[in-house]
């Protein structure tokens, strides 16, 4: 293990560039141009993304090279909790900061065109750094502290950045429902980290230490710190049951919507499950259990999202959905593949997103797709990248989304859960017709329509993302298309090993093909021509309409359950029980007091006979005595 | 020639009561001059005493050939007589608006003050039940006359009235039980009486354990406890401001003086018998005394009713005396000297800002009165919570030492009472302090004449201030723990034989 | 000496300012010049304080010989937390209420700074006892004459609750002292010498009893603490900075200095119901904020619950748990200090504490809220803030001590965002309301009073070792000391 | 043959009439008597005992007594004329003008 400072730097980079945005921000807003808070923000990330392609090439050149590190200084020592503010890099992480860098620059870079003109412009950037170092600190923390420092800090900059547009109060709703449930997550999440050292920390809390400890664990608490850590996964990556911050996240701007809750902190759940794999490969009935709630939220998100029509709605849907896939693979023990989907995931989505935000500006800020619809012509690139986003997500080879997607079902169908496969394979085929869907229905509209003009650091990113959407795939060719899944091996993550005929893999990928070209047919179909958003009346629809009411589910469980709670203690208990007591006692002892006062009737014969009645008193206790 | 000189403050007051009597009636000297002059004869009685209480403690009789050991000189004797004479000092001082401004205050007035002062002062010497009757007597009698100065007020005519039947009433049972006492031990000398007790222990008691109740039953009813309190409050409300102020700081020390010379020094062999009776009567005193306070809406009235919780603490002490306690005594000479300071200032200002008689002293009157004086209202604060045995001021260490002697005696359950009085008497003089601070003013400022009175009422304050936290770093003035000594050293000078 | 001065600076300032009848002006200035002082004073004393668990800076005098009554203060690693949070919020505090003009509020301000600090570093009971009592003088006066909503009610509730409180301590320590002058024949009421006495069991329970009530009301941990709410809506700023961030910090302290060090012997047995109802006040009080309507009320209840958490840290006996506790005294005493200052600024600037009818700040005033939200997010306990780490620390030691207080500890992480989150959509963020539309920024001396606040949060929890090292030892030998101690009662 | 114990019981059942009569009668002359009784009643006490011990100076005790009640009767006859002039009336329960008689609110 080699030191690179290197590593600190790249997290650092983007603090501090939110702090001096910050600053200025907040002391000198009025002095500050927009142009010098985008230069210092696009500056850090991109000097950040230049730097972990640096240390992204060391691990090319030498094969040798395994993971590096370095400790800035002692976070915490108490007993044998010593926590260190260190960073550390294997392959895993280097892919994951590379293309959360390079995307982050390029979402930078669009931001600064979608955001111009906003009167928050510099708190945008702010946050958005901050988002950035946090999420690197995530991935390149050398210990699960510092992961989840990481965690809560990519967490808090969503619930700041979807309550952007602070004005109107739903915004901010949804940024206090998103970091709510988040926080539910990271409950869990803190639990189990806690539980997995006071287990298995004997030797330290780095992550090396934990994989060489992990074994002293007994095995049902380490299925259920698995379990407790998983929980951080689901609310972090929105999957059943925690998912339901994620669409509504989507009032957030929409390059928040491409970064965050898209290409990066969405995926960082399986980041988390990818670094963990060493205490899920020991607990298979949790992996399973992941791949289970994978895939249904996979097909879950599909089934809504194929009903929606709100653009940012339908693509938020479709992450979730996506991530469905990436835990099914992760749950299975295909790491890498898991990871390969982020990557490629993280191009085409991100895409989406960034031409959907064109579409929004350049339709003055509508979002429903029926109102969008449009001519493709009008915004010939914004179309053409949007296909390939669209054809690759809809895993139509050669795009990236096909390569990524395929080896996950292989896998799930090699690993002898058919369920987990069978299910799988149907959400593929809603895919695609859901993006259609959406894909028509915008692009096969009539040709006039007046368009706000799109500045162009919005159109540039698109097409470095399109073409990483197109070829991303090309780094992972599996073995039966003549590749060697150069991606896989080289990030050496302890995968299940599996292994299924050349031709079985064939007639699942032709199987996988078909689908999505029927469901593509299908959207053809029914939106190419005057589209009519799905109708309410069928109880079916209806249901998927309203997301089978879960929020509202949720609401009348929790919410309001609380809310009696809260009030019953506050005041049943506190006023009109403990106070009341209170109260009453001492009212008693003043009427009390009212009472003896009557024995100063002002007479004086009274007095005299109390006196008696005194000596009396004592008389009668004297007799007591003699 | 030391005898001579430990006599002659009684001497100069009770000849100067005379004198000033004489004075009043055949000089048309203003009550201004006469007011002076009794503030001279008893600067002086003061100044002979003062320097023979920072000895050691010494005891004995006085001219035994002339008095035959009737009367004693001894610390106890001289630390009494010395409060004694404070008060009255600081009464008259603190009075003085009052007195000139109401003109009920005849000239007698100071003849009055200096003969009960007289009384007083014999009352602390005397070691014959006679001559402690006696002496009982000049007290009462004319402090009587003056509860009833005011002749045109019926409040005050009334007042006197029952002051006089009740007390009268309960002092001859004070007689009475000389009278058994004598029947069996023939003697009334306190000295003899003890010593026929301690002879014969083992024989029968009866009529001397009779007459010491009644004695005691005596004593009780002049330091107003259950359920001989009644006469309190009227007479406290009858009686105008200064006389108040007076009696209520005076003349329940020189009971206790007597009270403590009687049943911890001669009765204490038998004194066990009256340990429950004491405990009984000490309960139901704070008891009835808390529940009295807290309804008061005239200040004057809850500070009477307070005065009986406060005899309810020291008769804790008085109980808890004999058995083990060691520190059971002085704690009661203690808290006699904070409750006298603090009484002295409370009633004092009191008098002092309502000199002005259609003033009723009520809560209501105070509205707002610390936005208009400031400075009396922190020293009315300051007296209250002495009062009420807040730390840092006097009234929390005599508290605190009476507290310790009743654990230290095992009766922590009268501590435990003493305590949750203690947190009711919070109320209502904490009640005070928020209508002072906490209220807008309701009234126009009162036009304070007198500049020696806030002086000395400030004075009285520090005093009380630094008997809480004073330290022994400043040799030549006794804080807290100075007290303390005087205390021991009373209390040790009973103990001496002879 | 050093200490002395802490203590009675302020009294002495307070007694000339006050016979001077100086200005306000003069007031106001000499009060921050001395509170800036002490300030200086305690920076020497943190820096010069060798990390062991020895007692420092100590003074020891006679008081009141007859009674064994001594002078004797000093620092360890428990009361040098706190010692440090006085230091630094009072003047923090003058700098933030600057503009009010009641000469009576600086004159108690001050004088409470004395009280606390002497409550915070006397190791002679009748001296704890004395400042324990008179810290409350000055509370009780600002309350009574700044107050808002029906003041004298909750002045009056207030002062009775403590009081009685103390009372009963009162009785508890002359009854120690007694036992002690009965087995050793001389009077004292030092802490070491009443140390574990040999005591009758129901002997100790009651006089547990009797301090646990003193030390409860005024933190307030569950059943005692119904005087809270109002006391908080009534008292002004200062006041309730001084009351949550210091005095009931003192509270807690407080339990640990004399009843964890009184009846070692005990604490085994005892502990454990302790824990439970520290455990129901954090969830109870938590929850409790939820439905308030006055964002004082809100905020009383959440230091209610945090006090609640570091009780369970203390009562944890382990040093995960005593280490967090002591840095939570630290950290929740910035953070809410910091939080009741900027909830009085809001106050002045609105005349309005409904969560209601506020709204809208952030488009107002953007750094006012940034701040806001700032010193929320400590109180929630963000990682980068010192709340978090004191809280990761409790709730491992929580998980240590057993898994079911783990995870009922653990649910403050939920409880705290909860209302914070929800009072901060309603207070700072939605439209303009009425009672906002003239909200104007923090003025200068205002962003003085808050900035050193917020960095210092941020550097404690970025960089929390250097400040855990001062008091570690402390932890660790008393830790050892309290566990031979329970090991002995078990056998 | 008349023992001192017979005086001593006489002397305890004047005292106790002149108890009865402070508590029961409402004259406040005779109210006055009741405690002239018991003062007399213990005057013979002391001559008795005097005359059992052979002491002198016991007598002279009970002269002081008898000088003590002089002044108390002088004293009380002026507060009758006093209560008289003020309020034209000698019944003791006439005389309730300083009894308790505010009722005030609870504010605790």
């Amino acid at each position: 293990m080699t030191n690179s400072i290197l590593l600190a730097l790249i997290v650092l980079i983007p603090f501090v560039g939110s702090l001096i945005i910050g600053f200025f921000y907040a002391f000198y807003q009025d002095r500050i141009k927009e142009g010098a808070y985008s230069f210092v923000g696009i500056g850090s990330v991109l000097t950040s993304a230049i730097l972990s392609i640096i240390v992204a090439l060391e691990f090319f050149q030498n094969e040798n090279l395994t993971s590096m590190g370095y400790v800035a200084f002692e976070w915490l020592h108490i007993n044998n909790f010593a926590i260190n503010v260190g960073f550390f890099a294997d392959r895993l992480s280097v892919v994951m900061i590379s293309f959360v860098t390079v995307i982050g620059t390029l979402i930078h870079i669009y931001a600064a065109g979608y955001m111009n003109k906003d009167e928050g412009y510099g708190k945008f950037f702010a946050y958005f750094n901050l988002f950035m170092g946090s999420m690197l600190l995530l991935v390149l923390g050398d210990n699960p502290i510092m992961l989840f420092i990481g965690w809560e800090g990519v967490g808090l900059c969503s619930y700041l950045l979807i309550s952007y547009y602070h004005k109107d109060a739903n915004n901010v709703k949804a940024g206090n429902k998103a970091f709510i449930l988040n926080r539910v997550g990271d409950f869990g999440f803190l639990i189990g980290m806690l539980l997995l050292f006071l287990y298995g920390g004997a030797g330290g809390f780095t992550y090396g230490a934990l994989e060489a400890n992990v074994s002293t664990v007994p095995a049902g608490m380490l299925s259920a710190i698995a379990l407790l850590l998983f929980v951080g996964a689901m609310g972090k990556s929105a999957q059943i049951p925690l998912y339901v911050w994620l669409p509504d996240a989507m009032a957030g701007p929409t390059p928040v919507s491409a970064l965050i809750h898209a290409a990066t902190m969405v995926t960082a759940g399986v980041y988390m499950v990818a670094r963990f794999a060493f205490v899920y490969n020991l607990t298979p009935e949790v992996g399973l259990f992941i791949a289970y709630i994978g895939v249904f939220s996979a097909l879950f998100a599909a089934l809504i999202a194929s009903h929606q029509s709100d653009i940012k709605k339908i693509l938020a849907y479709s992450t979730m959905s996506q991530l469905g896939y990436m835990f099914v693979a992760a749950g299975l023990g295909l790491y890498s593949g898991a990871i390969f989907h982020v990557f490629t995931h993280a191009f085409f989505k991100a895409l989406l997103f960034m031409g959907a935000g064109v579409l929004i500006v350049a339709m003055h800020h509508k979002q429903d797709i029926f109102d969008i619809r449009m001519h493709r012509t009008l915004l010939p690139i914004t179309f053409v990248t949007m296909l390939i986003a669209t054809l690759a997500i809809s895993g139509v080879p050669p795009f990236a989304g096909f390569f990524s997607k395929d080896a996950i079902m292989a896998h799930a169908f090699a690993s002898g859960h058919y369920g987990i496969w069978l299910i799988s394979t149907i959400t593929a085929l809603l895919t695609a017709y859901y993006m259609f869907r959406l894909f028509f229905t915008i692009f096969f509209g009539e040709r006039e329509k007046d368009l706000h003009r799109v500045n162009s650091s919005m159109q540039l990113p698109l097409i470095v993302l399109a073409v990483g959407a197109a070829l991303a795939g090309l780094l992972n060719l599996p073995h039966f298309l003549g590749g060697e899944s150069q991606f896989s091996n080289w990030i050496s993550t302890p995968d299940k090993p599996i292994h299924l005929s050349i031709t079985t893999e064939w007639v699942l990928t032709m199987l996988n093909v078909t689908l999505s070209g029927v469901g593509i047919l299908f959207a053809w179909k029914h939106f190419a021509h005057n589209p009519q958003p799905s109708s309410t009346q069928p109880s079916i629809n209806n249901l998927l309409l309203n997301k089978f009411y879960v929020d509202e589910a949720y609401e009348t469980i929790f919410v309001n359950n609380i809310r009696r709670l809260s009030y019953f203690f506050s005041t049943i208990i506190d006023i009109q029980i403990i106070s009341e007591i209170i109260k009453r006692s001492s009212s008693g002892y003043f009427r009390l007091g009212v009472i003896t006062g009557r024995m100063q009737n002002g007479n004086v014969r009274f007095y005299a006979l109390y006196m008696v009645a005194g000596i009396i008193g004592m008389s009668i206790y004297l007799l007591e005595f003699l | 020639m030391n005898e001579l000189v430990s006599l002659l403050p009684v001497l100069i007051i009770g000849l100067g009561a005379v004198f000033v009597m004489l004075l009043g009636a055949f000089t048309k000297l203003s009550i201004r001059k006469l007011a002076r002059i009794t503030r001279i004869i008893i600067i002086i009685a003061l100044a002979i005493t003062l320097p023979s209480l920072f000895g050691d403690q010494f005891s004995y009789y006085l001219y035994p050939e002339i008095f035959h050991n009737m009367l004693i000189i001894d610390s106890f004797g001289l630390l009494f007589n010395m409060l004694f004479l404070l008060g009255a000092l600081l009464s008259i001082y603190i009075g003085n608006v009052y007195i000139e401004k109401n003109k009920f205050f005849t000239s007698e007035t100071f003849a009055l003050i200096l003969f009960s002062l007289f009384g007083m002062m014999l009352l602390s010497m005397a070691t014959e039940m006679i001559t402690a009757f006696i002496a009982l007597e000049i007290a009462s009698l004319s402090i009587y006359v003056l509860v009833g100065l005011n002749r045109k007020s019926h409040k005050s005519s009334e007042a006197v009235f029952k002051y006089l039947l009740l007390g009268s009433f309960g002092g001859s049972f004070f007689l009475m039980g000389t009278a058994f006492i004598y029947a069996q031990t023939g003697t009334t000398q306190l000295g003899d009486i003890a010593s026929f007790i301690s002879m014969n222990i083992e024989k029968d008691m009866t009529l001397v354990i009779v007459g010491g109740t009644l004695v005691m039953m005596t004593l009780m009813f002049k330091i107003s406890a259950v359920p001989f309190q009644a006469w309190t409050l009227d007479v406290y409300d009858g009686a105008s401001l200064p006389v108040t102020a007076y009696m209520a700081s005076t003349f329940k020390i020189a009971i206790f003086a007597i009270a403590l010379r009687i049943f911890l020094v001669d009765f204490q062999l038998i004194q066990d018998i009256w340990d429950q009776l004491l405990m009984i009567i000490t309960i139901i005193t704070l008891i009835v005394g808390s529940l009295l306070a807290v309804i008061q809406t005239n200040i004057k009235r809850m500070l009477a009713a307070s005065s009986m919780v406060h005899s309810g603490y020291l008769l804790i002490a008085l109980a808890s005396t004999g058995i083990s306690g060691t520190s059971a005594a002085p704690s009661i000479i203690f808290y006699l000297i904070a409750y006298f300071l603090s009484a002295i200032g409370a009633f004092g200002l009191l008098s002092y800002v309502s000199w002005d008689t259609r003033r009723r002293a009520t809560y209501e009157d105070f509205k707002g009165f610390a936005h208009m004086h400031p400075y009396l209202a922190l020293m009315m604060t300051i007296f209250m919570l002495s009062f009420a045995g807040f730390p840092s001021t006097i009234g929390f260490l005599g508290k605190f030492y009476i507290f310790t002697g009743a654990i230290e005696a095992g009766y922590t359950v009268l501590a435990i009472l003493g305590v949750l009085s203690a947190f009711v008497s919070i109320y209502y003089y904490f009640r005070l302090i928020i209508v002072m601070y906490f209220y807008p003013s309701q009234h126009d400022a009162i036009q304070l004449t007198s500049r020696v009175t806030p002086i000395v009422l400030g004075l009285i304050a520090i005093t009380v201030l630094w008997g809480g936290i004073g330290t022994s770093l400043i040799s030549f003035l006794p804080g807290a723990n100075g007290f303390i000594e005087f205390a021991q050293n009373s209390v040790a000078s009973l103990f001496i034989s002879h | 000496m050093i200490l002395s001065i802490m203590i009675f600076l302020p009294i002495i300032v307070t007694a000339i300012l006050f016979i001077t009848r100086s200005n306000l002006l003069v007031i106001k200035s000499f009060a921050l010049l001395t509170s800036l002082t002490i300030f200086a004073l305690s920076a020497y004393l943190f820096t010069n304080f060798e990390a062991t668990s020895a007692l420092q800076f100590v003074e020891q005098y006679p008081w009141i010989a007859q009674y064994g009554i001594t002078y004797h203060i000093g620092v360890d690693g428990y009361n040098l937390m706190i010692v440090m949070a006085i230091a630094i919020l009072m003047p923090l505090i003058f700098l933030a209420i600057w503009n009010r003009d009641e000469k009576g509020y600086w004159y108690n301000l001050l004088l409470v700074q004395g009280g606390v600090m002497g409550a915070a570093v006397s190791f002679d009971l009748i001296l704890f006892y004395l400042f324990w009592e008179t810290m409350l003088l000055p509370i009780f006066f600002i309350m009574g004459l700044y107050g808002y909503e029906d003041k004298i009610y909750s002045t009056l509730k207030f002062t009775l609750y403590t009081l009685f409180g103390s009372l009963l301590m009162l009785i508890s320590i002359l009854y120690l002292a007694v036992t002690y002058y009965n087995i050793h024949g001389e009077w004292s009421f030092l802490l070491n010498d009443l140390k574990a006495l040999p005591l009758k069991t129901e002997e100790i329970f009651w006089i547990f009893f009797g301090f646990i009530i003193a030390f409860g009301i005024k933190i307030p941990i569950f059943p005692f603490h119904t005087w809270l709410p109002s006391a908080y809506a009534t008292a002004p700023s200062g006041a309730v900075v001084v009351l949550s961030s210091i005095m009931a910090k003192i509270g807690v302290y407080a339990i640990w200095r004399f009843l964890f060090f009184l009846f070692p012997q005990m604490l085994g047995s005892y502990a454990p119901y302790l824990l439970a109802m520290a455990l129901t006040g954090l969830i109870y009080f938590g929850i409790g904020a939820i439905m308030q309507r006055n964002i004082k009320r809100i905020f009383a209840y959440s230091s209610g619950s945090h006090l609640s958490l570091i009780l369970v840290g203390l009562l944890l006996l382990n040093p995960y748990g005593w280490n967090g506790s002591i840095y939570l005294i630290g950290a929740h005493a910035l953070s809410s200090g910091g939080l009741f200052l900027m909830v009085a600024m809001l106050y002045a600037r609105t005349k309005d504490k409904d969560v209601n009818t506020l709204g809208g700040i952030a488009s107002q005033a953007p750094l006012f809220s940034i701040f806001f939200v700032f010193f929320s997010l400590a109180i929630v306990g963000i990682p980068g803030t010192s709340g978090f780490v004191a809280e990761l620390l409790i709730i491992l030691g929580a998980f240590e001590h057993s898994l079911i207080i783990g995870i009922l500890s653990a649910t403050t992480l939920l409880l705290a965002m909860t209302f914070i989150f929800w009072m901060l959509q309603r207070v700072l963020f939605g439209e303009v309301k009425k009672s906002t539309e003239n909200f104007y920024d923090l003025k200068k001396n205002e962003i003085i009073a808050l900035l050193p606040i917020a960095l210092l949060i941020l550097i404690m929890g970025i960089m929390p070792q250097p400040f855990i090292e001062k008091f570690q030892p402390t932890v660790t030998d008393n830790l050892a000391l309290e566990m031979k101690y329970i090991k002995e009662m078990q056998k | 043959m008349i023992f001192v114990t017979d005086y001593m019981i006489l002397a305890v059942l004047l005292f106790s009439i002149g108890i009865v009569g402070v508590v029961s009668r409402r004259n406040i002359i005779v109210l006055y008597m009741s405690i002239e009784l018991m003062l007399n009643a213990i005057n013979l006490i002391f001559v008795a005992l005097s005359r059992q011990f052979e002491q002198l100076d016991t007598q002279i005790a009970a002269l002081m007594i008898i000088a003590i009640a002089a002044a108390e009767a002088a004293l009380f006859l002026a507060v009758i004329v006093l209560l008289f002039r003020n309020r034209r009336s000698l019944d003791a329960n006439v005389f309730t003008l300083l009894g308790q008689r505010e009722q005030p609110k609870n504010d605790k």
